[in-house]
């Protein structure tokens, strides 16, 4: 990276390997099975898992088929920026894809996708969470892509809010992310790297990629994210499939919660006579 | 093994510098470092230590800008000198030792250390004892060179540092390039203790020398 | 230790067999100087001294200002913040300085210090835990010679640590001497700050350069030093 | 008692007809929800009627808050105040210290006026301290004007540490030199 | 947007919920009214394109800079379009600082956003040399003052700046070498136009309440902790889709806002495209619509 | 109150420990934390590796690119590892450009694979002074509970045992490279270096692959890279208690007997992994 002294450094310029491959990438079209042999509408395996990282308030690791995200929870902490007084606490999120998630290698400094999904995520975070439950102190919240093989975004969402409620921050209710790429007539559920959307190999008509953040008993949505052009029934078409899809991985999130929260159990005798000081009840 | 036992001719001067609390300029044959000393003085906020006193390297090399190599110095250089600095007398201070390369020809990072030392002990800080170091090469045959310039150690299979404490001779500190066995490394390692033995007692000829007019005077 | 005394030592040297007098077993251990167990570990280079009864510590080239309790230094007002000024004395933090802590002075008249002032004063307070506190008042709360020093034709000048170390211990005449020919006033800080003021600004540079030149000279010299200075003053 | 029921966040729990909501809960349309992943716990308090549901876990965000006893590590002593950095609150370490402040008029209930900071905490000093609000953007503050509260634990010149010997001193078993501190009385289930 | 712009007491915050409850807003206008809008072009000499816009009084001055440069490795037949949104301290006190700075992001995403679909603006026509050459179109937006509904107003600028913008045409010339050469027409109506027909704008609606509300002033900004914004093109297709804010919203109220968003961005965009051809034809100073 | 008493006295609390030969984690003073390694789990890059020493956590992805050597040095190739410190994996990390820590241990990395020749640089050349790889190792710490250098080396090397070169030829007519994406070939490792390291505390107990809290504490730390013929590759300790011939022995010995069990993870697990 030029310029970058705090970094070993490599030659000036390098290519990936790919760009001089005789055989092009090969895309999802129009049309035709799914790639892995999915039905449209369904969900690849996922993997979910707490506690991480054994340094923070909270962390969480999740799988939806290849895509590898983690995410890891400090806080409430010290509000690290010079601030005014608040009483109501700040969430921060930075999202970042690791060097080696993508098939084209990515920079060390964080680029653009990255900043517009940290703003994403932490809009899709900010309305789960009692932000009054901690004044004028902060939860950071650090999300890494591993491995980006499609939906990273919504597997981002749902990674944090699993690391928050790991980290035992209060929240009104967890928050699920999935992704809907409309391809055409088709409608692909929770897309793979050769399904998503990508502008410079897409086909005429409706066409784009649609992400919603959930916050699944509540039934809100915190988050909702359009790339492309689509027609208004189409829009709301995908939205209503990317609910259900949130809705289809909701169980799989709260299965994990209660049996890492039976992971660690505690006596309840000792923690019942927890001091009553902080015993003021929680209004919204 | 034979054993190259000399080192090249050393000398240093000191209080050369008006500004920094102390100074010195340490040369082994045309190795020279330029050290300066300020503190204990104001530390940052952010660097405030509770009990001890902040120490900081800044390694300024004689040309192009630090990178990592250079933190990597750094790092190695402060710590040497924080195992011999007795920090807890200036809690929340800030202890700022600058390391400026004048000329490198070869074992450059000894230079640093003695140059480093010889400037705390001018800026009186207090520490537990002095450090004296002495840099070797390997040649391909197996050969010690010590105090090595900088064609010596282009030609050589490993080229080893090593800090010692004045008082039982340890080794504070050890940095180490090139492959070599453990046989070796001991070898190596014996002959820059016997090496540095000079130094030190070179460190308390400086300081009489620098103290020659108080010597004389009594009041 | 004592066949040691007047020599040079550096740092992790170890001394030992005091000769601490009759009167106290317990030794007092000086700058530069730390008990480590039963032996005595030299800390800093430079030359050992013995005062009697049982007082050991090191003459060095030392520039920092550390704070002692009791020490006597010149400071820079730099701040006024609330009941306290802020006095800059050369050492790592600066010093505080209360408003009250002023011969005479009330919650109602306080003192006239502007910042910028030069201030005479003791250390109160001086230890490595706590930021130096400073008073211009003696026990009794008079001000024995403390307090702010006026601007008017005075000059100020540092000097080495152990220069005035040299000036205040009682076998050095240097001001004693300078006074006898050149009618001065001056106060002496231990931080290595000296401030004098005589009859004309001629004199006052001539106090100072002949101060400022004594450091390594015995009474002897000095004199001399001195009667060559006058003679040049005077031959014009 | 029958196995306790897991809830995690978002989840409803019971109707406010037949429950208060207690800590970890939150009160929405009539029902009681879960804020935490946990195990939900209902118990009585006597001079209620209703009992409290509360979710409980092993891990929860631990902020201080205004009243609760904290425990700190002194950093800085000067005329005026003296800083620390909060490490626990309540029982519950914390994994960041929070800063914490006392000021000279809250060193002690008595004499108030007569307090010299050196002669209460040192830094490096353990102490015990109610929270008494939440202070400015970036400090708590916090009180030791109780018997129970102040220096806990505390070195010695020497490096030893040092016991009590009177609210006002503490002495070195080393050398056997006393020192001053704000000395909080000790309390016996503490090991 | 950051919603620290400014303070809004209790009383003024019941007051403009109420107000939208029963469709009637502090300003008079209905839920779905837009606040007048004047637009004028051509504002900046030394640029290919620019456009001034006043919605309320929101002022927003677009420059559009067309520059050759080479095209990305991934798209070599393409040119390239990029954005850089200024929020100058002047428009709003709380851009000073990192506040200006984290909004100028989220409006530059947003324009992201909406143009990163073929189908907006056909990026091939600012071709040169296939892998070679490319007409780069440097975007300047300049929020001279925000008095809320940026993001709208911020793509209707644009898109009057893109209808304005004109670009020298080139003639590529081969040498015997095959070396091929570059050469700008010097007559400067040999100039060719883009196609905006499909550029969409943002439509921003604001939930307030239980209603939502579109071109919300600052105080309903105030009011809202979740917003939509919608891209609209002509045709009515939705081009790109934001939840903003730290609130959330149900799912039947988000495809009412969809809904409505549609609506009010066709009758916009038709609206925009008349001014700006009126504009044209008659060199009149402003043009006013939607007044 | 032990949890108090942890973090009010956290030396005394570790003296307690150690006089009992054991630490608080359990361990004897010369045992080392469990490992286990999973080797290409990502499948976007080239090699890779992800290591656990313990809780401590560290993901090595190797991404290969193509370009031109220095006019200097035109039969080499580059290896470019960087180490990478974030905030999610502990809290003494803050967002924003590599920590201090970050930068030594890249440079360390860096020092470690020239001085060990793991990979020969010219084995990176495919046309002199035209083309070559470059190699981008990124070491990503995701949980840093102390030793993350032992951690880094372990990955790097797994990560490099395990990347797969698509074949390059360059094509007469244009003199472009051209890349067959479906022939791919292996790296040919040389050397393989292992470190461990130890920590001194209280300038006298010496104990192995200290974790977080133990490295704050650590009156001094010490990493031996030795390889499989019994070299030492790398002796680095940068300041902190002095220490012995005898004991710096005694530390040589123990990593060379460590290293070869690493060893033996790394091939048993490629194993596994190709049946």
């Amino acid at each position: 990276m030029p310029g970058d002294s705090r970094r070993i450094a490599g030659p000036q310029d390098s290519r990936a390997p790919h760009w001089f491959g005789r055989q092009q990438e090969t895309h999802q079209e129009a049309g035709g099975t799914r790639q892995d042999g999915r039905g449209d509408h369904d969900l690849r395996p996922v993997y979910l898992h707490t506690g991480v990282v054994s340094q923070a308030t909270g962390s969480a690791y999740m799988e939806m088929g290849q895509t590898k995200v983690i995410a890891a929870v400090y806080g409430p902490r010290e509000i690290s920026r010079r601030e005014e007084f608040t009483m109501k606490g700040r969430l921060c999120c930075e999202l970042k894809f690791a060097t080696f998630s993508c098939r084209q290698r990515r920079q060390h400094i964080q680029d653009n996708q990255e900043r517009d999904g940290s703003l994403i995520v932490l809009q899709a975070l900010e309305p789960a969470v009692c932000l009054d439950k901690f004044p004028k102190s902060q939860v950071d919240v650090y999300i890494t892509v591993l491995q980006d093989d499609g939906s990273a975004l919504a597997a981002a969402i749902t990674c944090a809010a699993l690391g928050l409620a790991d980290a035992g921050v209060m929240m009104y209710d967890v928050v699920v992310g999935c992704s809907v790429r409309q391809c055409g007539e088709d409608q692909w559920l929770d897309p793979s790297v050769r399904e998503e959307f990508r502008p410079e190999v897409e086909s005429a008509g409706d066409h784009g990629m649609v992400t919603v953040g959930l916050l699944p008993s509540l039934n809100q949505v915190s988050a909702l994210v359009l790339d492309g052009h689509l027609q208004q029934q189409t829009a709301v078409q995908a939205v209503k499939t990317c609910i259900s899809g949130c809705q289809g991985i909701y169980p799989i999130l709260k299965d994990c919660l209660v049996s890492s929260t039976r992971r660690n159990v505690p006596s309840l005798e000792q923690k019942s006579g927890q001091t009553s000081t902080d015993g003021q009840n929680g209004q919204t | 093994m034979a054993t190259e036992q000399t080192l090249r001719s050393f000398g240093c001067e000191q209080n050369l510098l008006s500004r920094p609390d102390g100074s010195a300029n340490f040369t082994q044959g045309d190795t020279t470092v330029l050290a300066a000393v300020y503190g204990p003085g104001e530390v940052k906020m952010s660097e405030e230590i509770i009990d001890k006193a902040t120490l900081r390297v800044i390694f300024k090399p004689k040309v192009g800008l630090p990178g990592c190599a250079e933190k990597f110095q750094e790092r190695v250089l402060r710590n040497t000198c924080e195992s011999v600095v007795l920090a807890t007398l200036h809690p929340r201070s800030a202890i700022n030792i600058i390391l400026q390369i004048i000329q490198d020809s070869g074992s450059l990072l000894s230079c640093c250390v003695n140059a480093a030392c010889v400037a705390l002990m001018d800026a009186a800080v207090p520490m537990k004892c002095l450090v004296s170091a002495v840099t070797c090469a390997l040649t391909e045959e197996g050969q010690i060179v010590l105090d090595p310039d900088s064609k010596q150690e282009k030609e050589s299979s490993a080229v080893l540092t090593f800090a010692f404490d004045s008082r039982e001779n340890n080794v504070i500190t050890c940095s180490t390039k090139g492959c070599y066995t453990p046989e070796q490394y001991q070898e190596s390692l014996s002959a820059c203790r016997e090496a540095s033995k000079n130094i030190s007692s070179f460190f308390r000829q400086a300081v009489e020398k620098r103290m020659s007019k108080e010597l004389k005077v009594k009041t | 230790m004592a066949d040691s005394v007047g020599k040079v030592v550096i740092p992790g040297d170890v001394l030992s067999e005091f000769r601490a007098s009759e009167k106290t077993s317990k030794v007092a251990l000086g700058p530069g100087l730390r008990q480590d167990g039963e032996e005595v570990l030299v800390t800093k280079s430079g030359i050992l001294r013995h005062k009697e009864p049982n007082l050991y510590w090191i003459d060095c080239h030392q520039r920092r200002y550390i704070p002692a309790k009791g020490e006597d230094v010149i400071g820079i007002v730099t701040v006024k913040s609330g009941d306290v000024y802020r006095v800059d004395i050369g050492a790592t933090q600066p010093a505080t300085l209360s408003y009250l802590a002023f011969e005479g002075a009330t919650k109602r008249n306080r003192p006239n210090v502007k910042v910028g002032d030069l201030v005479f004063a003791k250390l109160l307070v001086a230890n490595k835990d706590m930021e130096p506190e400073l008073v211009c008042i003696d026990s009794g709360g008079h001000s024995s010679g403390y307090g702010v020093i006026p601007a008017n034709g005075g000059f100020m000048f540092h000097t080495s640590l152990n220069l005035v170390r040299k000036m205040l211990s009682p076998n050095c005449d240097i001001l004693k001497f300078l006074g006898k020919n050149v009618p001065f006033e001056t106060a002496v800080g231990v931080n290595g700050r000296i401030w004098v003021k005589a009859k004309t600004v001629k004199d006052t540079i001539v106090v100072a350069n002949a101060i400022a030149s004594s450091e390594h000279m015995t009474n002897a010299q000095i004199r001399t030093m001195i009667r060559q200075l006058l003679d040049k003053l005077s031959g014009f | 008692m029958a196995a306790p029921r897991v809830c995690v966040p978002g989840e409803r729990l019971v109707s406010t007809a037949d429950c208060e909501s207690g800590r970890g809960t939150y009160v929405h349309h009539g029902y009681i929800y879960s804020c935490l992943a946990g195990y939900m716990h209902k118990r009585n308090l006597d001079g209620k009627e209703l009992p409290i549901v509360e979710v409980i876990r092993q891990k929860e965000d631990a902020v201080p808050r205004i009243g609760s006893i904290v425990t700190g590590k002194v950093t800085s002593v000067s005329g005026r105040m003296c800083k620390c950095a909060i490490t626990c609150v309540e029982r519950t370490t914390l994994r960041e210290p929070f800063r914490g402040l006392i000021r000279k008029e809250d060193v002690r209930a008595t004499e108030k006026d007569r307090v010299e900071m050196y002669k209460c905490f040192r830094p490096g000093d353990i102490v015990l301290a109610r929270v008494l609000s939440l202070g400015d953007a970036n400090c708590y503050l916090l009180s030791t004007a109780e018997n129970e509260l102040g220096v806990v634990l505390a070195l010695s010149e020497a490096g030893a540490q040092m016991v009590p010997v009177s609210w006002s001193d503490m002495q070195c078993p080393k050398t056997g030199s006393k020192e001053f501190r704000k000395v909080a009385k000790v309390q016996l289930q503490q090991e | 947007m950051s919603s620290t712009l400014g303070v809004l007491s209790d009383a003024e915050r019941l007051f403009i919920v109420h107000g939208v409850q029963d469709d009637l807003r502090s300003d008079g206008r209905a839920c779905e009214d837009y606040r007048h809008v004047e637009v004028e072009t051509d504002v900046v000499s030394n640029t290919s394109g620019s456009a001034r816009l006043r919605l309320g009084n929101t002022d927003i001055l677009v420059g559009v800079k067309a520059e050759m440069g080479e095209p990305d490795p991934g798209r070599p037949k393409e040119g390239k379009l990029e954005f850089f949104v200024d929020c100058s301290a002047n428009a709003s006190p709380e851009f000073e600082g990192r506040g200006g700075e984290e909004l100028a992001i989220e409006v530059s995403n947003a324009l992201q956003r909406i143009f990163n679909s073929k189908s907006t603006l056909d990026l091939t026509a600012l071709c040169i040399i296939p892998g070679g050459q490319c007409w780069v179109l440097f975007v300047d937006v300049l929020v001279l003052e925000c008095g809320g509904n940026l993001f709208d107003a911020v793509s209707l600028a644009v898109k009057a700046a893109l209808y304005n913008t004109r670009i020298p045409t080139v003639i590529v010339t081969a040498d015997d070498e095959g070396q091929q050469e570059i050469e700008l027409s010097d007559d400067p109506y040999d100039v060719k136009r883009l196609d905006v027909d499909n550029v969409p704008l943002i439509v921003t609606l604001s939930k307030i309440g239980h209603r939502h509300v579109v071109d919300a002033s600052w105080e309903e900004e105030l009011c809202s902790l979740a917003r939509l914004t919608v891209g609209v093109t002509q045709k009515g297709t939705i081009a790109g889709l934001n939840k903003e804010g730290s609130g959330s919203l149900d799912p039947e109220s988000i495809y009412e806002m969809i809904e409505s968003g549609k609506k009010v961005g066709v009758v916009l965009n038709s609206r925009l495209k008349e001014a700006l051809e009126k504009e044209e034809n008659s060199k009149r100073e402003k043009v006013g619509f939607l007044g | 109150m032990a949890a108090d008493f942890k973090t009010a006295q956290p030396v005394e609390y570790y003296r307690r420990f150690l006089k009992e030969d054991v630490r608080p984690d359990g361990r004897e003073l010369g045992e080392i934390r469990h490992t286990t390694l999973n080797i290409g789990s990502i499948t976007t890059a080239e090699g890779s590796a992800l290591v656990k020493l313990g809780n401590t956590t560290v993901i090595c992805g190797i991404k290969a690119e193509l370009c031109n050597p220095t006019a200097e040095e035109p039969k080499k190739g580059f290896v470019v590892p960087n180490v990478d410190l974030p905030p999610l994996c502990s809290p003494r990390f803050r967002p924003g450009p590599p920590s201090e820590q970050a930068q030594v241990v890249s440079q360390l990395m860096a020092d470690i694979i020239q001085n060990s020749g793991v990979v020969a640089l010219e084995d990176l050349c495919i046309v002199e002074g035209k083309l070559c790889w470059v190699l981008y190792c990124d070491m990503l710490c995701l949980d840093y509970d102390g030793n993350v250098v032992d951690t880094c080396v372990i990955s790097l090397l797994a990560a490099l045992k395990n990347v797969l070169l698509p074949e390059v030829r360059v094509s007469e007519e244009t003199g472009d490279p051209v890349t067959d994406m479906e022939k791919k070939l292996p790296l040919n490792i040389r050397k393989c270096p292992v470190a461990t390291t130890f920590g001194v505390f209280d300038d006298h107990y010496l104990f192995t692959d200290p974790t977080n809290e133990e490295e704050c504490l650590a009156t001094g730390v010490l990493t031996i890279v030795t390889t499989e013929d019994n070299k030492i590759c790398c002796m680095h300790k940068p300041g902190g208690t002095p220490l012995s011939e005898s004991r710096l022995q005694d530390c040589i010995n123990r990593a060379l007997t460590r290293a070869e069990e690493v060893r033996k993870l790394i091939h048993e697990t490629i194993n596994s992994v190709e049946r």
